[in-house]
Order: C-alpha cells, then structure tokens, then sequence
C-alpha cells in the first residue's frame, strides 16, 4: 500500500516549515545554549528555500521531490545541519528512485538516511546529535507494521528527551563536556519536527 | 539589539557589496557567489588557496585575500559555514591547473562542507588538498570527538602557506607548510561579553557582571570554564599557561598574536601582550613578531585569544614575506 | 565595569609598555616619557611630525608612528590631552634641525597644552610650527566658539603630511599641505552605546534601547541630537548629507574613512560603507581609496564616523605613499 | 596683616586634594553629563601630585608653594584644567613673589590668575567655564575689607548655581549647545572647592 505519494510529500516539506517557523527561536535557544545560537535561524531559511524551490517545480515522484529538497538543504544552509539533512534527503530519494512508497521501501528509505547522517557526520547513537532521532525512527520502522502512526512520533519524543542527559561527542555540544547535561540537542529537535511533520502528511486523507 | 544594519538577513550580501566597493583595487567577487577572490586569480602557475567560514569573523577572511595571502574566501551566513556549491565557485575561480589548497577550520560544518566542495572538484577533474586547522587549546584533543577547534591561529596558516604559494612551491609543499604551521601553533581564548548574531537578535550567552568565560570559541559557542573577572595579568596568565602545556616552546622563536574578539579595546590588548611578553621572556622564549588587533572577531563579543606559533627558518621566512592582504599587510 | 585591566591608573603606562614590545623593530619609547617615536628618531634632514592626545583611540596614535607617518605620538591620560612637558619630549626627540610640526586636534586642551610645548621648545631653540585639525560637521564653526573639534579625518592629515615630510620637504611645505587636508576633510560620527573611562568606572553617557546619539566627539563626549535608532542606510545618510552639505565635493575625487569607534563590528561598518559609495556614486563624486576599519576609537563605544577628503593630485599622491606605520601600512 | 602664611598655604593644597578626594565621582558625573567625564579624575590625580610634591619640599614662601602646585599642575594633569590651574597658580606665585600675602596683595594675586585663565583660555565672564567662579572670586574681594569669609564661599556657590542656566561657549560643553542647560560646569565646581577649601585655611589659628 503507499503511504506516500508527491501530493503528501510536498506537503511534508511545507509542513516541515510551518514547523522550523513556529519553533525557529526554541531551535536557536536550544543551539545558544549548547552550541553557536543559528539553528532554528538555519532550519528556518532552508525550508523556505525548499519550500519556495518546490512551490516553483513540477514533480513525478517522491524522490524527485526529496531530492529538490536534499539539494536546496544542501546549497542554502551551511553549517552541520545543512550537509547532514541535504544528505539525509539525498539518500531518501537515491533509494526511492524508480519506487512506489509504501511501508517497507519507506523503511529502507530512512536507514539509508541514517546511513547517510552516519557517514556524513560520523556519528554513532548516543551521541547527543540528530543521528540519535533518525536512529530511533529507523529502529521504529523495522519494528512489524506500523499501526499507529503517533507511537513514531512518542518514539522520537522519548529520544530527544533522552539526548538531554547525554555529553555530546560530535558537533559543537562536544566542547562543552559536563555542561552540555541538561540541554536538549537542537539537530536532535529539529529531527523531531520533521518526523512530527511526516506523520501529519501520512495520516492526511488523500 | 542594536547594530547598525538594514535587515537581518541581508548582512552577509551587503557586508560583500561594501567589502568589494571599498577594495575593489585588490579583490572581487565571483558575481552570484559569496566568493570574494584576488582581483588577478587565478594566478597561473601559482597553487590556490581558499579558506572560509561563516561570516562575523572580520577581517577573516575576505580580509586576508591577496597577493601573499589567500587566493579567495568564501563567506557563510554569520557563524555558518560556507555551502559547498559556494567553496566549489571559490575552488573553480582560484584553480589555475596547479591545484588548489583549502584552509579549513575544525568544525564539523565547515569540515563536512568543504569536504563536499572538493568531492565536486575533484569531480570536475580539479585537484584539491584539504588542511583542517585545529590551534584551541581549550578544547580536548581526541580522535573519538570532534578535536579541538581552529580559532585566530588560522591568520598564520593563511600568512604561511599564503607566501610558500607565492613562491612557486606546489600543492603538496604548500599543504606541507600549512600543516607544519598547523602543528605548531596554539590559540585559546576568554570572553567578558557575549556577542549577538543578528538573525537570532538576543546575545548568544549571559555573563554575570562579575564573571568571564574562558576558553571560548569563535561563533559564541559557550567556553570550558566560567570563573570570576580576574586581573588582565592573571587571564593571560591562565591562558598563556594552558598554551604552554601543549606542546614544547622551550628555546624556541615564537610569533605572538593577540587577537581581540570585536569589542575589547586596543588598550586592553596591549596590556595583555604586556604580560605574554613577560611570561615568555622568564621561559626563555623568545618573540620573533608580534601582532596585535582585530584578526578573527566574532562579531562585538569583548574578549580576546592568544595564539603562540613556534617558528623555524622556513617559516620565519615565509611570515615576513610580502602580503596585499587588506587586514594583513606585510 | 568589566574590562580587561590590572589597575585602572596603570593602564596608560601598561598599554605603552605592550606597545613598544609588540613593535620593537619599529617604534621606540622615550624613556620616562608618554612618548612613542620612530625607532630611528631624530631622522636627519626630515622636518619632525608629532601628533598625539589622550588614550582611549588606539591605534591612535602610537599606531600612525612610523616611516611615512608620524615620527612621535604624545600620549595623556584616557580622554585626557597629555601635559607639556611629555609633549616636549615628543618634539626634542623628532626635531633633526628642520623644525618640528605639531598636528593637535581642536580640543581645547589638546590645544592649550601643546601651545605651551610649542613655547617651551621655541624657548630652547627648536622651530615649531602647529597645525589644528577641526574636521567635525557636528559641531558649528564659529570664531566666538571653540570651534569645530578633531576627529577620524585627522588620520589623512598624518599620512599626508607624513609622506610630504619623508620626501624631504621644508617645514613651512609640510605645514602648507598638512593644512590643505585640514581644509578638504570633514567627518561626523554616531554611537550606539557609550564607552567608560576605566578611571570613572562607569559608562561616559546612557542611551535607550532604541536610541542613538549623532554627532558625538570621540571622548565619550554627549553629541548634538539623541534620534531613534534607524536603519544603516538611514544613518549613514544623515551623516554623508551633513558632510556634503558642508564643502564642495562635485566633481571631486574624494578618500573615505569609515572608522569604527571601537565595538561595531567590521561588518557593520562595511555595510556603511555600501551606502556611503551608493550615495557618492549619484552625486557623482568619485571614491579613489577607501579605508573601513578602527583608526580612531573610543575605547569601546559602539558607533562609527565617516570621513571625506577632497583631493588634488598632490594629496593623491601623498596619500599613495609608503607608510610604515602599524596601523596604516601602505 | 598676614592672612596666609606657608603653613596654611601647604594646607591650603592638602584641603583643596581632600576635596578633589571627596568629590571626585560628582565632578567626573558633572564632566560625564557636558563633557568627557574626565574632570574629578584629573583633579584627584594632579592635586594628589601637588600634595606629594610639597610633602617632599621645603618652602620659604607662599609664592613657592603656589609655584610648586602651578608646574605640578602643568605637568600633570592634561585636558583643558591643567594649563588652566597651571597658570592660575603660577600667574599667583609670581604675583605673590617677594611679598607677604596680606588681603591687598592676595587680591592681586587673585586677579592676576584671573587673567592668566583668561589669557590661556580665551575665556570671557558667562561662557560656563571655571573662569566665572574666579571671576566671581576676584570681584568679591575687589569689595571693601573682607570681614567674614564665608561669604566668598556663598560668593562662589552662587555662581556655580548661574552657570548651570548657561549655554556654554568654550570647553566641551559648548558641542552640547542648549542641551548644556541644566547643567553646572564641572571646572566650576571644582574652583568652587579651591576657595572652600581657602576659606576653611584662612579661618584657621595658625
Ligand atoms: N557529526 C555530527 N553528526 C551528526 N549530527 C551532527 C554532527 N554535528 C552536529 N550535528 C547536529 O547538527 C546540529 C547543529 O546544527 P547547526 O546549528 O545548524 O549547525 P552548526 O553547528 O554548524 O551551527 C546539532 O544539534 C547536531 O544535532
Ligand atoms: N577655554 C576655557 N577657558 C576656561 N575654562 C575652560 C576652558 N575650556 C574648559 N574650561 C574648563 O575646564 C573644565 C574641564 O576640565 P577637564 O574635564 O579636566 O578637561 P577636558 O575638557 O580636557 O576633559 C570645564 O568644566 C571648564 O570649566
Ligand atoms: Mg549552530
Ligand atoms: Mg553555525
Ligand atoms: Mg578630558
Ligand atoms: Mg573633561
């Protein structure tokens, strides 16, 4: 069964930046705190760019659509965030080329972008970076069939929550050592926005 | 806030505009791009060098472009590292066939960034070398993390490599300086007053009235440690010492810089370049150079860095060697 | 107050001290003396040029003392013109024989003092000759006044007669031209947060939020109009207008100088200087060198001045010239 | 009749420096709110000197005493008040020299510093400078036999008062235009406390 099709997923983009705008000053609060304060300044203009680039294209596919997106993320904001999504997105559409969406090539579509993170940013689980969220909703999906949709957002909810306890290893967090305790990862919160947003399209009527 | 601006996300471009209107005898701007590059580049037969970073480090980097310096910089929204199809259009304008360098400071960003930007190059049958400067002492020197972040020492790297390149050497003599550099160079830094990135309109950290962060980075990343504001004598002493502890200076010639953060006065400076100079002279170090100044800003943050680079012959040399560079002339 | 300091009645003789270390291989200091000199002062057959004023300006004015430039700065207290007797010392150790040029800014303590070190100096035989720098649109010209006070333009007005002395002019020559830039430079300044003298510990004046002060002195004196905080393109304007409306430029070329008063960034400084080239550019004035950076400061206060200078192919020329000065290579 | 001696003219610069002492941040907010915020500082650090200088000193005069604070004054103290005391006390020094300050040679003396500001400053009465208060000084003992000595103080006081309706037209606060209004000369003031300060060695057994 598909569970995405182009109409949903240019939706998810859209939906993603009505998030990163609402969120775009507890994004950089949470980047002030622990890392340089431009997160949510970061999230906020790529997916506008995003969103504008794919308000201005016509698409055939879901990958075509993710892969607009991997490319803007990729060309307009800098930074970690930028690399690591804009590779996230690249992998998603590289292994949905030529693929209907449904449950099972989705899976496979968000291990390889957790791959991509893993390879991009050299990052393991656990250490206080987006790489934890993608983690646990790779691990979410290989979990049987989903049933509800809302257990992938509790299971994203839960990582974050755990990402506070954490000394970071990777990123600018890691400087911080002891002091990164009690602090929220902001990749790891504005990972969540995006698994937030994907469940938002996925439960639409279509 | 208050800063003297038009809009918070037109910095970058019209920081560029009024960069090439006020320069434009020595540097130019790769039209469509965040590249600011020497007027001539690229200088045939001469290696290219690209460095870069997020912008709110004037004069870094477009400041160090010239003739003995940097080929280009490419220029990043504030505290964000450059895209890598920007760091390409700087590697393609600076590339003359024989090879460009690219003077990276260690942060995952700029790393990953610039990592993908000579990926592309390489693609386009350009070849590129990679440098990744790593001077802050104040942050652990560890495989399993990120290591230790480049700060102010970068401006040697630049200075250093900048004139080997002028000499005619090739890619993989001046990516050798660039590391010997690398390698003997340490920064760390201390902050009094945090600094404001536009976009986010609110200071990036708070200070108690009485306190100071040491050990800070560049981009108002929160530092190791918050002690008590301490006499200029005892932060530079702090500071100086840490330096000191990483690697051996014992008899050797060092260059000395003193960098402010964007906000400390030039007095202040002196009077901490007063104490290094106090503190090298009783470990018989002896300074060959001294700079003092704003070198690598992170925006109107009060504070400063010191960075030590041990020399030897090759590289005393290569640091008196002619620079155009507007923020760096020689 | 937090600032980077061991004791605040030590600071002008600890940042002397860090001076002259740091730049050794060019600058002197007289011993027991405020004064910074050439290293190679007296130059013979050079008519001597020594400027100075209270610190708190860095780099001016130790920073405009080298070959090209100055041959001596005479440095007071923060904000406080220093004493006869120190400016004395300035003149004993430029004066070769060719006589001695004082460039005082209009203060009238700057020019009290250095009167009486011109009588002094004339009294031991030495020729003095002075010349007043009042570049300061802000203030009204009137003979029933004070005047117009110095401010940034006096920079050009060092660099110019500098290389007017070094290519062995006459006294009365280098007067003659020190003057012409008096005549064509005018400037205007705004801040957006006072400086504190490190002695009064606490800020020199209090703005709002969303307010800034235009036309301010650089010694942390109040300006001539407290308006709300407008964009940069905005204030910019305001000062460009009072600055043209004050002498001819059409058709003229003209040097700028946009300095920053110690804790804006460069950044913001150069996105000044868009406007101030766009607004050059309609008039039809052409820009043939333009300075962006810190030259004459004011502590930390948050604010910049823009400078224009009319210039003749003489003042070309001149201000072309090599200098060797720390805080004006060229 | 003698009505200054050595003795009270050494303590008359120790109670001028207690009163720089005292005043010094209400002289520097004065100079903070029309000037650069430099004046108490100034008048600390040069009356400090003199007072070091005559500590270290032996006179045989109040003309050498007076010289002594003059070049202390000159050579120490920068800004605009420093020539101006400078050549205040120098201008009574000489006015004094050889002679035994009696009222009438005191009055002289006072006139002569007087002109000495005047000359140095090219200060005329009601510019809102120091030169009002000695001004006022010198009018006031222009007038018959002094009996009571307070009353130069009140003198004083008074004009220090006027100042603060005056437009200034020479120092740093003549940049301020009409917004030095309200505001009282911090040069003013600071003469204020010399005469205090005269005042309170005068009545002095000696
Ligand atoms: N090596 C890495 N691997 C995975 N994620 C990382 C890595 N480094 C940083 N991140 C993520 O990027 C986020 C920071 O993004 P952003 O603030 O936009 O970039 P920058 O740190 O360059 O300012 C962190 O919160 C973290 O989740
Ligand atoms: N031209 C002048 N004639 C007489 N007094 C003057 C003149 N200019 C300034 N003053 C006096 O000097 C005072 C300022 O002294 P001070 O603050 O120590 O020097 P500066 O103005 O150089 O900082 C003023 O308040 C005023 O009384
Ligand atoms: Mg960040
Ligand atoms: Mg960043
Ligand atoms: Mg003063
Ligand atoms: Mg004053």
């Amino acid at each position: 069964m598909i569970i995405l099709t182009v109409e949903q997923t240019i939706q998810w983009m859209k939906e993603i930046h009505k998030r990163m705008e609402v969120n775009k000053e507890q994004l950089t609060t949470l980047d002030q705190a622990i890392g340089d304060g431009d997160h949510g300044i970061n999230m906020e203009r790529g997916f506008a760019e995003v969103v504008d680039k794919i308000n201005n294209t016509d698409y055939d596919t879901v990958a075509d659509v993710l892969k607009s997106a991997a490319m803007t993320l990729t060309a307009k904001v800098g930074g970690a965030s930028g690399p690591l999504y804009g590779t996230a997105f690249l992998k998603m559409a590289t292994a949905l080329q030529d693929k209907e969406v449904n449950q099972q090539n989705f899976k496979v579509a968000i291990d390889e972008a957790l791959e991509g993170i893993k390879m991009r940013g050299k990052a393991e689980f656990g250490e206080k970076t987006m790489y934890d969220v993608w983690y646990q909703a790779a691990a979410f999906l290989d979990s049987e069939k989903v049933e509800d949709w809302q257990e992938l957002i509790e299971a994203c909810q839960a990582t974050i929550e755990d990402t506070r306890a954490l000394i970071a290893t990777k990123g600018r967090a890691s400087y911080l050592k002891e002091r990164a305790i009690g602090h929220v990862d902001p990749g790891s919160m504005s990972s969540f926005y995006m698994f937030e947003a994907l469940v938002s399209v996925l439960e639409l009527e279509v | 806030m208050k800063k003297v601006l038009n809009s918070t996300d037109q910095v970058v471009e019209e920081m560029l505009d009024g960069f090439v209107t006020a320069h434009a005898d020595s540097v130019k701007r790769i039209p469509d791009t965040t590249v600011i590059a020497r007027k001539d580049a690229p200088v045939s037969g001469k290696v290219g060098l690209v460095s870069g970073g997020g912008s709110g480090h004037e004069p870094a980097h477009g400041g160090y472009v010239g003739k003995g310096m940097l080929d280009a910089a490419v220029v990043g929204e504030v505290f964000t590292s450059p895209t890598p199809d920007q760091v390409l259009e700087g590697i393609k304008a600076t590339d003359s066939g024989s090879g460009v360098l690219l003077i990276i400071k260690n942060y995952t960003g700029d790393v990953m960034n610039f990592d993908m930007a000579a990926e592309l190059a390489e693609a386009e049958g350009i070849t590129v070398e990679k440098v990744i400067v790593n001077d802050d002492v104040a942050v652990e020197d560890s495989t399993f993390t990120t290591g230790r972040r480049g700060i102010a020492g970068t401006v040697f790297v630049h200075k250093i490599a900048g004139a080997i390149a002028e000499s005619g050497a090739s890619l993989a003599e001046v990516k050798a300086a660039a590391e010997k550099v690398i390698k003997n160079v340490r920064s760390m830094g201390v902050a009094l007053e945090s600094c404001t990135v536009p976009a986010a309109g609110k200071p990036s950290f708070t200070l108690k009235e009485d306190e100071v962060e040491i050990g800070i980075g560049i981009h108002g990343e929160p530092g190791i440690e918050r002690v008590p504001l301490q006499s200029a004598n005892e932060i530079t002493s702090t500071l100086v010492a840490k330096i000191l502890a990483d690697i051996d200076y014992t008899n050797s010639e060092v260059a000395v810089l003193v960098n402010g953060m964007g906000a400390t006065p030039e007095m202040e400076l002196f009077i901490v370049h007063r104490q290094v100079a106090k503190m090298l002279g009783e470990k018989g170090i002896n300074i060959y150079k001294t700079w003092v100044g704003e070198y690598m800003t992170s925006l109107e943050m009060t504070g400063f860095s010191i960075s030590l680079l041990k020399l030897d012959d090759q590289l005393k040399e290569a640091l008196d060697g002619q620079s155009d560079a507007i923020a760096f002339r020689l």
